[in-house]
């Protein structure tokens, strides 16, 4: 297979925030650690994000390759077509997850070439020693992508943690359930360290995870507290920016480098509010980004709702943490760190039902969409529908015809097309379709005049 | 008196509309052949012509569509959607849905009282879903694009059509037609499944009365009927839908003329 | 022994393509397909026994294929397109190990074994980006002759990004650019490039080995062939008439049917020889 | 079609085949509760010792989709959403409530918008875990014990053990006579075509199980009279994939001159040919059964020595109908956007091949018109199958 021309490379993403302009580099240090560790003979596992062992991962000292960042960066990059082609000609159909047809693709090529396919972006993603997939309740991609890398790398072992959470249902409350839920994970977890020690020769270093998951506590906390600054007005930080600054939530939890990052972005951010300094000089209309992975290919676009005056001054995606003081336990009690973060994982994925609960014909995620819209002072949902993942892509629809019955109309737009996959993407129609959107933007804003 | 314009270059048809004092007087429609720029002078030039001035007593122009970008007089262009809101509540004040089935794409929105969009969906980017289809059907049935609806109306055997593809149906109907199909019950077949998918799209929206039905499309009696038959409800339709885009862009430019003469 | 002929008969969607043979072809006409010519895939098989001098018994065994086989009285059997394709290329183009057959309304991408044997195949038929239909409209929108189109490419300096994969909207698309003054050339091979590029992503499907056969009426376009090289990174093989590929492989299908009933004793059933009207398909 | 003669049984089958839910809609009228429930993970045995009927909900290929796309996206498994769009429309507007087991990431990620859509006065999701060890088990029988407490609190009355251990037989019973049914398919020809099959496995989870049991052994007896009339066709093939819940599919390959003999699908050999144990606490029967026993790509099975052994782990039922039913090709067909099977389809088919048994691999939408396509495909693969 030959690639003709050059994968167009994008332009550069201006980026609101300073902080958000070091990921990019950032993110080149992880991929080159990784092919670094390879090198050093450091165990390496392929993991996913969300799945809350990182304390566990980075207290051994076994190095994570996150898979999905990989396939992201070859998106943003434009250059995943090969690796998507190479998949399907494994036989993998097109409307799979394309992080994983990504990933698939070139593990295969990788393996058959016995080196990195040719011109991997940024020095390609290392073959790993074990790969620690999920079982439920987040997606099938995630017990089922490493199970299917196997057949490419059959020499690698995969783990499957169970992680499941309560469902919010209406005939009785969560917390009838939540000490199996616990326990189970808690056991999976424990499942997971021993197959860590038994496949990579590392031992678990308890006091150092308890270090770690107290780390990640705090780092939670510091998290929302920035995020919660872009409250202001004008906000000096929209989703364009989170969609970088997502790095450190989810690929670098559990590391100083993370706590310190959010440090920075905080001070960065009241800096910037004190001087009322926008995301934009004019802000006109505030969004939220209430749904659905980016497209990776054109995170420009919101370069584009910037410069009509349109900000993001909160997303759903990717914003995976809540401050744990808020919780309705006190997780500092819990001693084992095992157990510490089992609560934890639940306490995240239940925290919105009782609030829920007080509103007839709520749900959770409907009910974060109604506090984010007060909070944050929205004035339009913009969601994105990528094809190929349906965790977080299905029920974008339902949730805004919910949300019309239950809070108020509220104008709202769902963009299509992929979150690597760019021959889903068409940018002349993405762009009309915005300025359409803005202008019943505007229409609905002018109302009350 | 102020003069204005509002000029539609669609993917299949371009408009002009020429009024003054809110009032419409003249227009004209044209297909939009290859050249867009050339089609935007000769559209306009036409309606102007109709309406005995030149395009110097013109205020101010606004531009929509497809080709928007190829009208150098326009001082602006607007998203058709907007354009389409405000000609539609021109029309009939009371719509608060409309549906617009133009030459590329399938558009559904809501309005509010003062003619502003306020939500709206697209088709997907497939002729299968468009007026387009039609045309290529039309082609080849080798009847008028003004007569389908008629025809279609007159079916009584509607033969279904399985296909999704603007292409594959037009082999499809060809070969329907060779095994003795009336071309009447091959329209009100595809009437049918552009309906469905209309249908489809109102659904997601969600319905508000009353509704109009504009674009190319409108001009359709047959399809007009189908899509009725499938809502259950009655459309409000202009006597020509076609230009309601174009007139909601001047009626932009009245306002934008309005707002200069206001601050002068 | 009286010799033995055999008939091969592909109903295309576009084509109608009739071959007959002992051990080397006979005659060959193609026609085209279409609802006016109804009665074409009869008169196509007569034109071709006139042209080897035959009378209708005198073949023994007649194969049909394409999309409009199941409709032909007069064949004895019917065989799929991918089955003739890959035979033909297989006595065509010994060396082949993927067919990629690009027709009027479907493509496909066949894998060969060693003995010419179908092992595996992959098709498209659900849009006609990516066939031969896509080449057709554009062609009429730009006014220009299909058997054009491939030379005309080759002039092009540079391409044109064709934005639509809709072969409707794309067609419109073409013709804007055309009246833009983009010249006729560097919108051909844009189109070219843009159909390769769907071609290639479905044959992708299948792990391409080489070599590769081109076949069906695309593989007489040569802009696109070179397009579909640049892709693939090497040269692909041309049988010497694309087109006939199928109705080449449906004849030696027959052949091969024969000579397998005549070594186990069994009687093959025939269908009569009377050229009949071949009523149109449907899928 | 129902052959001339047909008995009861078959026509029957028909009856309840074309008229989908007929049977249950007849009960409600008389008093009958009924539950309707989406894919085979759903313990229907809880559900009927609470005293419901389980309804298993189908959708319509027949149907084009027109209601479902205004709540729900269309990158969801084709056959979901027209069992959506069917209930929308009102199909199963008799049912009192609706169990959606974690299957899969089309019908979990659904559960909302079915739930809140259509309003039933019960819905419960039951959260399934991936994996098989010990800690996985014990965390599936207590989401079991949830469900059984909350049909229970629904139904007015605690689900007992005693019913739930009768629930338990009458389904076993049901699943050995359909493990006799599939005896009839091993005959060269089989006894009856796998269209046939499929039509009665479909009509019998539309209609109580004890009904079921009888229907399909009315089919039985009804076949066994046939004696070797059926006609020999060159090919026997096996289809595996997902749900298929229409005869449509099957039809187009025995129209195309081979008979389907076996199947891993659902409805079909997926459902039946695994039983619930008898256990002390029936709960652990169920658990074992639904957790361990049905072989289903979604479920993570550990692996347990080579990669090599570890596909037989994965497939060897498939390996075994191949061999017991004497098929000679298979057929995967797999739904648009279904990720569990998807990720599967090179490693299974590598699998099968590896048997010396050709494998041909369809993705289908679901829909009258993309399977009228399939045919020229289904053809060539039947004469691939035939030059070899
Ligand atoms: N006289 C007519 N009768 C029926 N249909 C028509 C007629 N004129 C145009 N149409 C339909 O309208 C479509 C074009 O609609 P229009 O609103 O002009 O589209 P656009 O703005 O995209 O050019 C054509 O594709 C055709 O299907
Ligand atoms: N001389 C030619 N030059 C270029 N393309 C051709 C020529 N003749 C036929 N074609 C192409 O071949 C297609 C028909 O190919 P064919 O293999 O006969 O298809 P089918 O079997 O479906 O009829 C047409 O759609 C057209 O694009
Ligand atoms: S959540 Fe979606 S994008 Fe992420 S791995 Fe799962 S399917 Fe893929
Ligand atoms: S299916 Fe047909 S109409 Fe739709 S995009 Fe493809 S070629 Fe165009
Ligand atoms: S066929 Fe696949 S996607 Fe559909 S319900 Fe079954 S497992 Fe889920």
């Amino acid at each position: 297979m030959t690639e003709e021309k050059k994968p167009e490379e994008k332009k550069k993403r201006k980026t609101a925030t300073e902080a958000a302009a070091k990921i990019g580099p950032m993110v080149k240090a992880m991929i080159a650690d990784v092919l670094q560790a390879r090198k050093e003979g450091k165990p390496i596992a392929y993991t996913f994000i969300c799945c809350c062992y990182d304390e566990i991962v980075r207290a051994m000292d076994i190095v994570p390759a996150w898979t999905e960042n990989y396939a992201g960066i070859c998106g943003a990059k434009r250059d995943a077509q090969r690796f998507l082609e190479r998949a399907e000609s494994e036989g993998f159909s097109r409307s799979l997850c394309t992080y994983a047809l990504c990933g698939l693709g070139f593990d295969a090529w990788r393996e058959q070439l016995g080196e990195m396919p040719p011109d991997a972006p940024w020095g390609g993603q290392a073959r790993p020693d074990v790969m620690l997939g999920s079982g439920q309740i987040l997606c099938d991609p995630r017990n089922k992508w490493y199970q299917a890398a196997q057949h490419y790398i059959p020499d690698v072992p995969v783990y499957a943690v169970g992680l499941p959470w309560p469902p919010y249902e209406s005939d009785y409350d969560y917390r009838e359930v939540q000490d199996y839920y616990v326990k189970y994970i808690v056991e999976e977890l424990r499942g997971l360290v021993a197959f860590l020690e038994r496949h990579t020769g590392r031992k678990m270093d308890w006091d150092r995870l308890s270090e770690l998951v107290d780390l990640t506590d705090r780092t939670w906390n510091l998290i929302w507290e920035t995020y919660e600054l872009r409250r202001a007005i004008p906000s000096p930080m929209g989703t364009g920016d989170a969609m970088n600054t997502m790095v450190p939530i989810v690929f670098m939890m559990a590391t100083q480098q993370a706590y310190d990052f959010f440090k920075e972005l905080n001070e960065e951010l009241r800096h910037k509010i004190a001087n009322k300094e926008g995301e934009v000089p004019d802000e006109k209309y505030r969004l939220m980004w209430g749904g659905g992975l980016p497209a990776w290919f054109a995170l420009n676009d919101f370069n584009y709702f910037n410069s009509k005056g349109a900000v993001f001054p909160v997303e759903t995606t990717y914003r995976t943490v809540e401050a744990v003081y808020n919780f309705d336990i006190d997780l500092s009690k819990i001693s084992d760190p095992l157990e510490h973060i089992a609560w934890r994982w639940v306490k995240f994925w239940t925290y919105w039902y009782d609030k829920a609960r007080k509103r007839p014909g709520s749900h959770p995620d409907v009910e974060r969409l109604i506090q984010y819209i007060e909070d944050y002072k929205i004035d339009g949902i913009v969601m994105h529908e990528a094809f190929s993942c349906r965790t977080w892509h299905v029920g974008l629809i339902w949730q805004l015809n919910r949300l019309k019955k239950i809070y108020r109309d509220i104008p709202s737009l769902i963009l299509e097309s992929d979150i690597v996959d760019i021959s889903s993407y068409n940018e002349a129609d993405t762009r009309a379709r915005i300025d359409a959107f803005i202008d019943t933007l505007e229409a609905v804003k002018s109302k009350g005049k | 008196m102020i003069h204005i314009a509002g000029v539609d270059i669609g993917s299949a048809f371009s408009k002009a509309v020429i009024m003054a004092e809110n009032k419409i007087i003249a227009y004209q429609v044209k297909p939009s052949g290859g050249n867009y720029r050339l089609t935007a002078e000769q559209v306009t030039k036409g309606a102007l012509t109709k309406a005995k001035l030149s395009l110097k007593d013109i205020d101010y122009v606004v531009a929509t569509g497809y080709g928007a970008a190829n009208v150098p007089f326009s001082r602006e262009a607007v998203s058709d959607i907007s354009c389409l809101a405000r000609g539609v509540h021109y029309l009939f004040p009371t719509a608060r849905t409309a549906i617009d089935i133009g030459g590329q794409f399938t558009r559904v929105f809501k309005l509010d009282k003062r003619g502003r969009a306020t939500a709206f969906l697209l088709s997907e980017k497939c002729a299968a879903g468009s007026g387009r289809f039609l045309q290529v059907i039309a082609k080849v049935l080798q009847i008028d694009l003004k007569d389908i609806g008629e025809l279609s109306l007159k079916s009584r055997n509607r033969v279904d059509f399985n296909t999704g593809c603007a292409v594959f149906a037009e082999s499809e109907a060809i070969s329907r037609i060779a095994e003795g199909a009336a071309k009447e019950d091959i329209l009100a077949g595809l009437h049918r499944a552009l309906a469905a998918k209309v249908q489809a799209m109102v659904e997601r929206l969600g319905i508000e009365p009353d509704c109009a039905l504009v674009g190319g499309g409108a001009k359709d009696i047959g399809l007009v009927r189908s899509i009725e038959e499938s809502l259950a409800c009655r459309l409000l339709t202009p006597d020509e839908p076609q230009i309601v885009a174009a007139l909601g862009a001047a009626l932009i430019a009245g306002e934008k003329a309005a707002a200069i003469k206001a601050s002068r | 022994m009286k010799s033995q002929y055999f008939a091969g008969v592909d109903i295309g969607s576009t084509m109608t393509k009739v071959v007959i043979m002992n051990r080397a072809m006979l005659a060959s006409v193609i026609g085209p397909t279409g609802p006016e010519h109804r009665k074409l895939a009869n008169r196509v098989m007569e034109e071709a026994l006139a042209q080897a001098s035959l009378p209708f018994d005198d073949i023994t065994y007649v194969v049909a294929t394409g999309y409009g086989r199941i409709n032909v009285p007069f064949a004895d059997k019917q065989i799929t397109e991918i089955s003739c394709h890959a035979r033909g290329v297989s006595y065509l183009l010994p060396r082949a190990r993927t067919v990629i057959d690009i027709g009027g309304q479907d493509c496909k991408a066949i894998k060969l074994n060693d003995n010419g044997r179908v092992v595996e195949f992959v098709m498209n038929d659900k849009c006609a980006a990516g066939t031969g239909r896509f080449l057709e409209v554009a062609a009429e929108g730009l006014g220009i002759k299909l058997e054009d189109m491939g030379r005309l490419s080759l002039e092009a300096k540079s391409k044109v990004e064709i934005g639509s994969t809709c072969t409707v909207f794309a067609a419109q698309e073409v013709v804007a650019k055309l009246s833009e003054g983009v010249p006729l050339p560097e919108i051909i091979a844009g189109l070219h490039e843009a159909i390769a590029a769907r071609i290639h992503s479905m044959v992708g499907r299948l792990k391409i080995e080489r070599e590769v056969a081109l076949t069906g009426g695309g593989a007489k376009n040569i802009g696109l062939v070179k397009a579909l090289e640049a892709k693939l990174g090497f040269p692909v093989l041309l049988p010497p008439e694309p087109l006939l590929t199928g109705a080449i492989g449906a004849a030696l299908l027959g052949k091969d049917i024969v000579k397998q009933a005549a070594a186990s004793g069994t009687p093959l059933p025939r269908s009569e020889r009377r050229l009949q009207e071949v009523t149109l398909f449907t899928r | 079609m129902v052959e001339k003669g047909a008995g009861k049984g078959l026509a029957a089958a028909e009856r309840y085949y074309q008229d989908y839910g007929c049977r249950a809609g007849e009960l409600k009228r008389q008093g009958k509760r009924i539950m309707g429930y989406l894919c085979a993970f759903t313990p229907v045995e809880i559900i009927a010792a609470a005293g419901f009927m389980p309804l298993r909900i189908k959708g319509d290929v027949n149907e084009p989709i027109t209601k479902a796309d205004a709540e729900m996206e269309t990158i969801v498994c084709p056959l979901v959403r027209s069992c959506f769009d069917v209930s929308l429309k009102g199909k199963y507007e008799f049912l009192d409530g609706i169990v959606i087991p974690h299957a899969c990431d089309s019908i979990t990620r659904t559960y909302d918008i079915w739930k809140y859509t259509l309003n039933f006065p019960y819905s419960h999701l039951i959260n399934m875990p991936h994996a098989t060890d010990k800690p996985s088990l014990d965390f599936y029988k207590a989401e079991l014990n949830t469900f059984r407490r909350s049909l229970g609190r629904f139904a007015g009355r605690e689900i007992s053990d005693q019913s739930l251990t009768q629930a338990i037989r009458l389904h076993n019973q049901n699943r050995a006579k359909v493990r006799e049914l599939y005896e009839l398919r091993k005959m060269n020809p089989p006894l009856i075509s796998g269209a046939e099959v499929t039509r009665l496995l479909v009509a019998a989870v539309s209609i109580p199980v004890t009904e079921a049991t009888e229907l399909i052994n009315n089919v039985v007896e009804e076949v066994k009279q046939r004696g070797k009339v059926r006609a020999a066709k060159p090919a026997r093939l096996m289809v595996v994939g997902g749900q298929v819940d229409n005869i449509d599919f099957i039809e187009l390959i025995e129209d195309s001159g081979a008979w389907v003999v076996a199947d891993d699908l659902c409805p079909g050999a997926r459902e039946f040919f695994s039983d619930v144990a008898d256990t002390p606490d029936p709960v652990d029967g169920i658990a074992e059964r639904y957790l361990r026993k049905i072989c289903c790509s979604r479920t993570f099975r550990e692996r347990r020595g080579s990669y090599h052994e570890y596909l037989e782990q994965r497939f060897g039922h498939i390996g075994r109908s191949i061999r017991d039913f004497k098929v000679d090709g298979v057929v995967l067909y797999i739904y648009k956007y279904c990720d569990p099977y998807g990720f599967d389809v090179p490693a299974m088919k590598s699998y099968i091949e590896s048997k010396g048994i050709p494998v041909l691999y369809l993705e289908d939408e679901y829909s009258m018109s993309t399977i009228g396509r399939l045919r020229t495909r289904i053809q060539a693969f039947l004469e691939l199958l035939g030059s070899k």
